[in-house]
């Protein structure tokens, strides 16, 4: 433990004093901060699910920028499914489905066909946009709510069972579970040390016996189920409609979120809801009225502190070695 | 035969040697491949294939596939000023594209083509207008000013990869909606346009007349000035000492810093040149199509770009050939849905199966039962 | 078993270029008589690995023709060969990693087709590889267990027992590494042992080594040399790869000869002596030793005084290193790799940041100049890792001659570039430096690696610096092109260049200097003249005994 | 209204469709008994639930009511307004429906070059000397009316006197209704306070139900009990996320915007007391009908704006704030009552 300290000295000392500033706002300003938490996090939960998605994918040496489409499919997919079967199970399945399905498009194009990564990419979002536009149907409902519940007795924690456990919802939970889960997958297990070598050095990987093809193949498909979930998060949990461009860029804001977190899971968290909160700023600030700066001044701001900090602190953060190149064995 | 040079080849980023120094084959000429070579064939095959998906789908829409692509070439090319409109949209997209590829060379992933657009036409048009009184010198004027506020978008996320390491992707991602966010501010207040202030319409005003970028014989002044751009980009790259510590940047960082070039200007370059292409392609815009600024007046055209750059396979000159086949598509979606009844976005799909074409490397494989063919790649310079 | 047949292929005329085809037809081509062939000493037995007509082409390259060999139970065989000859083609067939045209790999009695790594290792065949197959990022105990983990509970890493397979590794075979280390962070030698130590980790029959030793200090070397010789006792069989004769005569039992993708020649080395091998090899005789006439040192050029550098990790690396060079003299700096010497000639180059002490070139101040402004003063560079830093893999050869000129009259006009001075230039070069290759377009990427040394070499001294710095320059090159390179060094310095040489190759430093300086912990820990100078007293002073 | 989905705008239909008895096809335009109608969409399509559906709508009802012939193109790029009317104008449609406030010079232009044709556009609020004559109306609605009703009956309501506005991007219509919520609820309860959220600039301000929902969750947990929502499907999520609260309907109440979104929006039923109406559909309808008979009302045609049912919610609002809300529409259409709203 105080080793582990020692060597994360900046992530320790990051994270205390934002825990700190975090309940000192909270106690002080009651009649807000809750609020703002809140909108923080529910803003942040489909950035992480999507950023993990990047993560794994890049992890193992493949871009992936086509997260906005499989979002944007996967939400499609979800919703119409759900209306048109009656049942909500089916549509999160079919939205979770058709996230698998396009990332399996990617892996087998960019992997199996060596198709430029950023291309396949791409390709995939443009195909995506154009498909839920003309496929678009007006007038669908979904049958009923996705559930809400409170996780005991974490609930009861001040502010994070208030902003993370209570009147939470599966996708909610999914996403601190799979953050969680992605990181001590990819830093603690068998499957984790080989996606990273596949992703760094495919070359190591492959001289010391393992499938590096199979291995990209099948963590960029499966990641695909993420992008379905967080695709399916904003159509039937979110919001409870699909909308043609719905996904609105958080496809793209994902990466961004992933590389400000170093390609490390629970950095992505971290980063996203520290990016969700500076949001909540900028509306808050628009909406408080208090001072009169134009909306669409107050709404960049989300992307100003980004770059700012970025600037300031972020210094070089590296990609995995081997990310953006289709692995070659030797004689081909 | 995989050892004679492909296009891909030859238009990889970064080319081996940039053609250039050749006694014995030829410099690298992407058109003159296109025609002449295998890839050029493959190329080819990948066209005719996505045209017959596209065709199914339409079919599938229950209209004539024939009749459809006859339309969109008779409203894109053959009716009363179609040329002049495809060309009109062709320009810009040119820019654009160009906009990807340079930066491209360099190993930076330009996704800010589209803020860096809005940008240079928000000051172009304001420019244009404020210096309209002096007719073609004040049309001048918007262009320069144009170009300079992208290339400032551009050098604001260059100068932050090169001396901050702070990856180009987050930063032109975030620059695309701080440049919406600010252009719209403007529009809205100090830049909105008197006579639309109590109508609240967001518009600045209109650039007059005689400073306004018009057609000349039916070919629209920007097409040419795009076209120049094109060549230019493509001499100066190829041929010159610029060109060569761009590419080389590119190729190798650490080879090129041990060849005395000064890696950072040199990305912090990339993407100044970057930013002043989209800038100039939305100058452009206001002062040849919309005569002023309006928050819609970019479009897709920065994102379009990502699309052509990579079809052209980062070559400027194929940015030419690629931005034209967007500019027809574009420019006969209206009229084959008024044909037809076919909603627009049937070009975007058509528009995405050909690049999905073009890109597949295992094709020519397919096709010609040769080794894979090599694609520009885009990606390899993601992980820098 | 039959006796595998050794009947040197020649190479077939229509496709070699003729500057070797009076090797093939020479009489130099040594032929053994078949009794001889296949017994070597020690405790040989059955053959392990069986090697049938392998034959691979990469494009119009045949890189292996007809590869007919064997290797027996216990035995340590050689492979020697030009760069280029296909050694490394060869043994990365055995393991999979190519795919042979034609032919059979036969190992134990097995001849189904080895598909990829993952079956050759399977078969009980391990390899250290050319270019290093470690995952910089990771740490030595990660890369060590890489697609054989411990697991607990079938999925959960068991770093504690990586560790320690680490430690008891490291202590069976006197090769001592930090398991939690990250492999970057390492100096090459070291990470060559772990490269070792990552293919003995999983029990073998059948060892390859594709040039480990290239990057290891001669103790590094005695001490791998060792272990070899060892594993061989044990039943291990042991592919050897190397361009030390030195090394090849005191483990080997046999040695294949390659050349132009066939084997040549093959004999016990018993047999044989270095000269003998070289002569095989190269078809010609080296010269092993260079003869050079005494120097005439004149002026001083260089001058460092006091110098401190930081490293990577923005610790020290060199710390108060002061030595200066005269024009007309090779100045060795000999020293155990990461003492400092990467960054004492990266700062000499302008590519690392002084934190203080002085360098002048003549009466130029260098400590602040960027590598544009030394090379224009006068300082050619020829860096360590050629790959990383010397070469464009995708530029031709052509650019990669002018690679620090490209903007300088005649190569550029008002900053056009003027492709046909540049071409003359490189043709020129080209002949005068020997370089292998189809033209001068040509990428440098698929040269071979003796021809892209030649390249950089004959890039920086074509421009006649005043100093000459050369990074291990002859490292990973074939005996021919080392005798060529050391005598174009000696050739600069007697047409009036300071040279500074760094190598880890002992021999090197004590054949081509005049003046000898011993390196360790950043600082010049002594100076002594070549002539007469005490291998084990400077191996002494270099492990920092002084 | 566009409830009940008639299915007529199905995006993959033929744009081209008519009534028994009418023409089939655009190739008699120019014949003076066939009454041929074209529509150009703003960027978005004819089932964007928003202003470009409600025109099309009327479109569909005009042409109908005409027996004529109708036919739209969506545009995609708003540099392509002049092409996308040259399209109609090239065979001499009779009218065309041009929607949004950006098409505003497009839409003069093209009157000016086709004096033949009738321009009708939606939104649209011309200088009376940029008209260049009796052939272009500009459709305009009185959104800041509509709004101050909705305000007023919300300023009576309140509990929390905290009220909150969800919207999309700030552009004119949107600020009118806007501005008029506040006025409104101000006139009716000085103490009231009204947090008002514009989408940030962004290509999908008005296609982002999530971040509307986020606002209003985050509005609602700040105090504020009713949320006005306007901004196309924006504004939509945030009217459902009110109707998933908790409260919803007894508590809490939302607002909509347009058209009467009891049936455009049903997810929004538990909360939706009513929605500040503009009438597209049908001024698109009788501005239609009217250019067909002749008498064309040139430079402006003002379209109806109100406030739709109560329905569930007849019972629940108490009756003498219904009459206070009656009695203030009532000022407004009789023009004794400004709302006071300017851009
Ligand atoms: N910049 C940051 N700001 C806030 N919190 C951070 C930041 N970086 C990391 N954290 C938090 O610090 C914790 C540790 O993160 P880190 O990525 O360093 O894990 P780790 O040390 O690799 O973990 P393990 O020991 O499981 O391997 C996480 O909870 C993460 O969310
Ligand atoms: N993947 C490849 N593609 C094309 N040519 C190749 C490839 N690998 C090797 N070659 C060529 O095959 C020949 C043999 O190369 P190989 O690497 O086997 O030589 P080597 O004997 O190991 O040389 P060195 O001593 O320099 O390591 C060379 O001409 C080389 O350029
Ligand atoms: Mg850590
Ligand atoms: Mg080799």
């Amino acid at each position: 433990m105080g080793a582990w300290i020692a060597k994360n000295r900046t992530t320790v000392i990051v994270s205390v004093a934002v825990i700190v500033a975090a309940y000192a706002f909270y106690y002080l300003k009651n009649d807000i901060a809750p609020s703002m938490y809140v909108s923080a996090w529910g803003y942040a939960i489909p950035l992480v699910l999507a950023a993990l998605v990047g993560v794994i994918g890049e992890r193992s040496g493949v871009v992936n920028i086509g997260i906005e489409g499989q979002m944007l499919v996967a939400a499609f997919a979800g919703f119409f499914a759900a209306a048109y079967s009656g049942s909500l199970l089916v549509g999160v399945l079919a939205g979770i489905g058709s996230g698998l399905i396009l990332g399996g498009f990617l892996a087998w194009t960019t992997v199996k066909w060596r198709m430029d990564q950023i291309i396949a990419g791409v390709v995939l979002n443009i195909i995506a946009t154009g498909i839920t536009s003309f496929y678009y149907q007006p007038g669908q409902l979904l049958p009923g709510l996705m559930p809400k519940f409170d996780i005991w007795p974490l609930s009861k924690i001040p502010l994070i069972g208030e902003v993370f456990f209570s009147g939470t919802s599966i996708f909610a939970t999914l996403a601190i579970l799979a953050a969680i889960g992605v990181h001590v997958a990819l830093f603690h297990t068998r499957w984790g040390l080989r996606t990273r070598a596949v992703g760094e050095y495919p070359s190591a990987a492959d001289t010391a016996g393992i499938n590096v093809e199979r291995l990209r193949l099948i963590n960029v498909t499966l990641a695909g189920t993420l992008a379905g979930c967080a695709g399916v998060y904003l159509s039937m949990d979110a919001s409870s409609s699909f909308e043609r461009g719905m996904v609105a860029g958080r496809g793209f804001l994902a990466l961004a979120i992933m590389i400000m977190g170093a390609w490390r899971p629970l950095r992505a968290l971290a980063m996203a809801i520290f990016f969700g909160f500076i949001n909540a700023v900028a509306s808050q600030l628009q909406a408080g009225g208090s001072i009169d700066i134009p909306p669409q001044l107050t709404g960049t701001l989300p992307f100003v502190v980004t770059i700012v900090v970025l600037a300031i602190a972020a210094g070089r953060v590296r990609a995995p070695g081997a990310v953006g190149q289709p692995y070659v064995k030797g004689d081909q | 035969m995989s050892e004679t040079p492909t296009v891909a080849d030859q238009a990889a980023a970064p080319p081996p040697s940039s053609g250039g120094t050749s006694g014995d084959k030829k410099p690298a000429q992407p058109l003159a491949y296109l025609l002449t070579h295998q890839s050029g064939v493959v190329i080819l095959v990948a066209l005719a294939i996505a045209l017959l998906v596209g065709a199914a789908l339409i079919r599938y829409q229950g209209v004539s596939p024939w009749y459809a692509y006859e339309t969109i070439i008779r409203e894109a090319l053959l009716v009363d000023g179609g040329l002049t409109r495809t060309l009109q949209k062709t320009a810009p997209l040119v820019l654009t594209g160009l906009a990807v590829v340079i930066p491209l060379r360099v190993g930076l992933f330009n996704i800010g083509g589209q803020g860096q657009l809005i940008f240079g036409a928000m000051f172009g048009a304001w420019v244009a207008y404020a210096a309209g009184g002096l007719g073609f010198l004040g049309a001048l004027c918007g262009m320069v000013a144009g170009m300079v506020a992208g290339a400032f978008i551009g050098w604001i996320a260059g100068v932050l990869k090169a001396t901050r390491g702070v990856h180009e992707v987050i930063t032109t991602i975030m620059l695309n909606y701080i440049a919406a966010g600010v252009t719209w501010w403007l529009v809205t207040g100090p830049l909105q346009a008197e006579g639309s202030k109590t109508s609240g319409i967001p518009q600045t005003e209109l650039i007059p007349d005689a400073a306004r970028v018009g057609a000349v014989a039916g070919i629209p002044i920007g097409f040419v000035i795009a076209l120049a751009l094109a060549i230019a980009c493509w001499w100066m790259l190829s041929r010159t000492t610029l060109g060569f510590k761009l590419n080389t940047v590119g190729a190798n960082k650490h080879a090129a810093r041990y060849a005395g070039i000064n890696i950072n200007r040199i990305i912090a370059l990339s993407m100044v040149f970057g930013g002043g292409l989209a800038g100039l392609a939305g100058a452009l815009e206001a002062a040849g199509t919309l005569h002023r600024f309006e928050p819609a007046i970019g479009g897709t055209l920065g994102f379009d770009g990502i699309t052509i750059a990579l079809l052209a396979r980062a070559n400027p000159l194929a940015t030419i050939p690629a931005a034209l086949l967007v500019g027809i598509l574009r420019t006969g979606a209206p009229g084959l849905q008024f044909a037809t009844g076919i909603a627009p976005e049937v070009v975007d799909l058509l528009l995405a199966i050909i690049l999905l074409m073009v890109s597949i490397p295992v094709l020519g494989k397919w096709i010609f039962r040769s080794r894979a063919d090599k694609v520009a790649a885009a990606s390899t310079s993601w992980g820098n | 078993m039959s006796t595998p047949e050794n009947t040197p292929t020649p190479v077939p005329a229509d496709t070699a270029p003729e500057h070797l085809e009076a090797i093939a037809t020479s009489d130099a081509v040594l032929e053994l008589p078949p009794e001889k062939s296949g017994f070597g000493e020690g405790n040989v037995g059955e053959v392990l690995l069986d090697l049938a007509g392998l034959t691979k082409s990469f494009g119009s390259v045949r890189a292996n023709r007809d590869i007919t060999m064997h290797v027996r139970r216990g035995e340590i065989v050689a492979l020697l060969g030009e760069n280029g000859a296909g050694k490394s083609t060869l043994v990365n067939q055995i393991f999979g990693l190519i795919t042979p045209d034609s032919g059979t790999v036969t190992v134990k009695g097995d001849s189904t087709p080895i598909k990829d790594p993952r079956d050759a290792i399977a078969r009980g065949i391990g390899m250290v590889h050319q270019h290093f197959q470690l995952v910089p990022v990771m740490t030595v105990a990660e890369n060590m267990i890489l697609g054989h983990e411990p697991t607990r509970g079938g999925a959960v890493l068991d770093l504690d027992s990586a560790r320690e397979m680490v430690r008891s590794l490291s202590a069976k075979h006197g090769l001592p590494v930090d398991p939690d280390a990250e492999v970057e962070d390492l100096p090459v030698g070291t990470q060559q042992r772990v490269e070792i130590l990552k293919a003995l980790s999983r029990s073998v029959d059948l060892l390859i080594l594709d040039e480990p030793t290239a990057v290891l200090t001669p103790q590094e070397t005695d001490e791998l040399l060792g272990v070899m010789k060892e594993l061989a006792a044990s039943g291990t069989s042991i592919v050897f790869i190397t361009h030390k004769l030195r090394e090849v005569l005191a483990v080997a039992d046999r040695v294949y000869v390659l050349r132009q993708g066939a084997v040549v020649g093959e004999v016990a080395t018993k047999d044989t002596d270095a000269r003998g091998l070289a002569t095989m090899m190269v078809g010609r005789e080296v010269v092993l030793s260079i003869d050079k006439a005494d120097a005439t040192p004149t002026d001083t050029v260089l001058t460092i005084t006091d110098l401190h550098v930081l490293d990577d990790r923005e610790l020290g690396a060199v710390n108060g290193f002061t030595l200066s060079v005269r024009a007309g003299e090779i100045v060795g700096v000999a020293g155990v790799e990461g003492n400092g010497q990467r960054e004492l000639v990266e700062a000499l180059a302008g590519m690392r940041k002084v934190v203080s002490g002085q360098m002048t070139l003549g009466d130029l101040d260098l400590t602040k100049a960027n590598p544009h402004q030394t090379h224009h003063a006068g300082v050619g560079h020829i860096p360590e890792d050629r790959e990383k830093h010397g070469l464009v893999a995708s530029y031709s050869i052509a650019d990669n001659l002018v690679l620090n000129e490209f903007d300088q009259a005649p190569y550029s006009k008002s900053g056009v570039r003027q492709f046909d001075a540049i071409r003359e230039h490189a043709e020129a070069v080209r002949t005068e430096f020997d370089i292998r290759s189809s033209g001068v377009q040509q990428s440098a990427g698929s040269l071979s690696g003796g021809n892209k040394q030649k390249v950089v070499v004959a890039r920086e001294m074509a421009f006649k610096p005043r100093l000459l710095m050369a990074a291990q320059p002859t490292r990973g090159v074939d005996v021919g092109s080392i005798e060529f390179i050391h005598r174009r060094i000696v050739d600069a310095r007697d047409a009036g260049a300071a040279v500074l040489l760094v190598s880890a190759e002992l021999d090197e430093i004590l054949s081509l200097s005049d003046r000898i300086a011993v390196v360790h912990g950043g600082k010049v820990v002594a100076e002594l003249p070549a002539r007469g100078a005490d291998r084990t007293e400077i191996g002494r002073l270099m492990a920092g005994d002084h | 209204g566009c409830g009940g989905s008639t299915g007529s705008s199905e995006s993959s239909a033929p744009a081209g469709s008519a009534a028994p008895g009418a023409p089939t096809d655009d190739s008699n335009c120019a014949d003076e008994a066939v009454f041929c109608i074209g529509l150009v969409t703003d960027t978005g399509k004819v089932d964007d639930k928003s202003f470009n559906q409600s025109a099309h709508e009327g479109a569909l009802e005009a042409q109908k009511q005409t027996n004529g012939f109708y036919k739209y193109i969506e545009t995609q790029d708003a540099k392509d307004y002049a092409a996308n009317m040259a399209q109609f104008t090239n065979k001499k449609y009779d009218a065309i429906v041009t929607v949004g406030f950006l098409m505003t010079d497009a839409t003069l232009e093209a009157a000016k070059a086709n004096p033949g044709t009738r321009f009708i556009g939606v939104d649209q609020g011309y200088d009376p000397a940029a008209v260049p004559g009796k052939n272009v109306t500009g459709l305009i609605f009185p959104e800041d009316q509509a709004g101050y009703g909705a305000g007023y009956l919300a300023g009576l309501m309140t509990k929390t006197n905290k009220l909150g506005q969800v919207l999309g991007l700030e552009i004119p219509p949107v600020q009118k209704f806007a501005k008029g919520f506040e006025a409104g609820a101000k006139a009716a309860n000085p103490a009231v306070t009204v947090t008002t959220v514009y989408h940030p600039a962004g290509d999908n301000a008005f296609n982002d139900p999530v971040w509307g929902a986020g606002e209003a969750k985050k509005q609602l947990a700040q105090g504020a009990d009713i949320i006005f929502g306007a901004g196309g499907n924006t504004g939509n999520g945030a009217l459902q996320e009110v109707a998933k609260a908790k409260g919803a309907g007894t508590e809490v109440f939302c607002i909509g915007v347009d058209t009467d979104q009891w049936d455009t929006v049903p997810a929004a039923q538990p909360c939706l007391i009513t929605s500040a109406m503009k009438l597209i559909t049908e001024g698109v309808t009788e501005t239609l009908v009217t250019a067909k008979d002749g008498d064309f009302a040139e430079n402006q045609t003002l379209g109806k704006a109100g406030l739709a049912p109560f329905h569930d919610f007849e019972s629940v609002i108490p009756a003498d704030v219904k009459a206070k809300v009656d009695e203030v529409v009532k000022q407004m259409e009789a023009g004794t009552l400004q709302t006071g709203v300017t851009l």
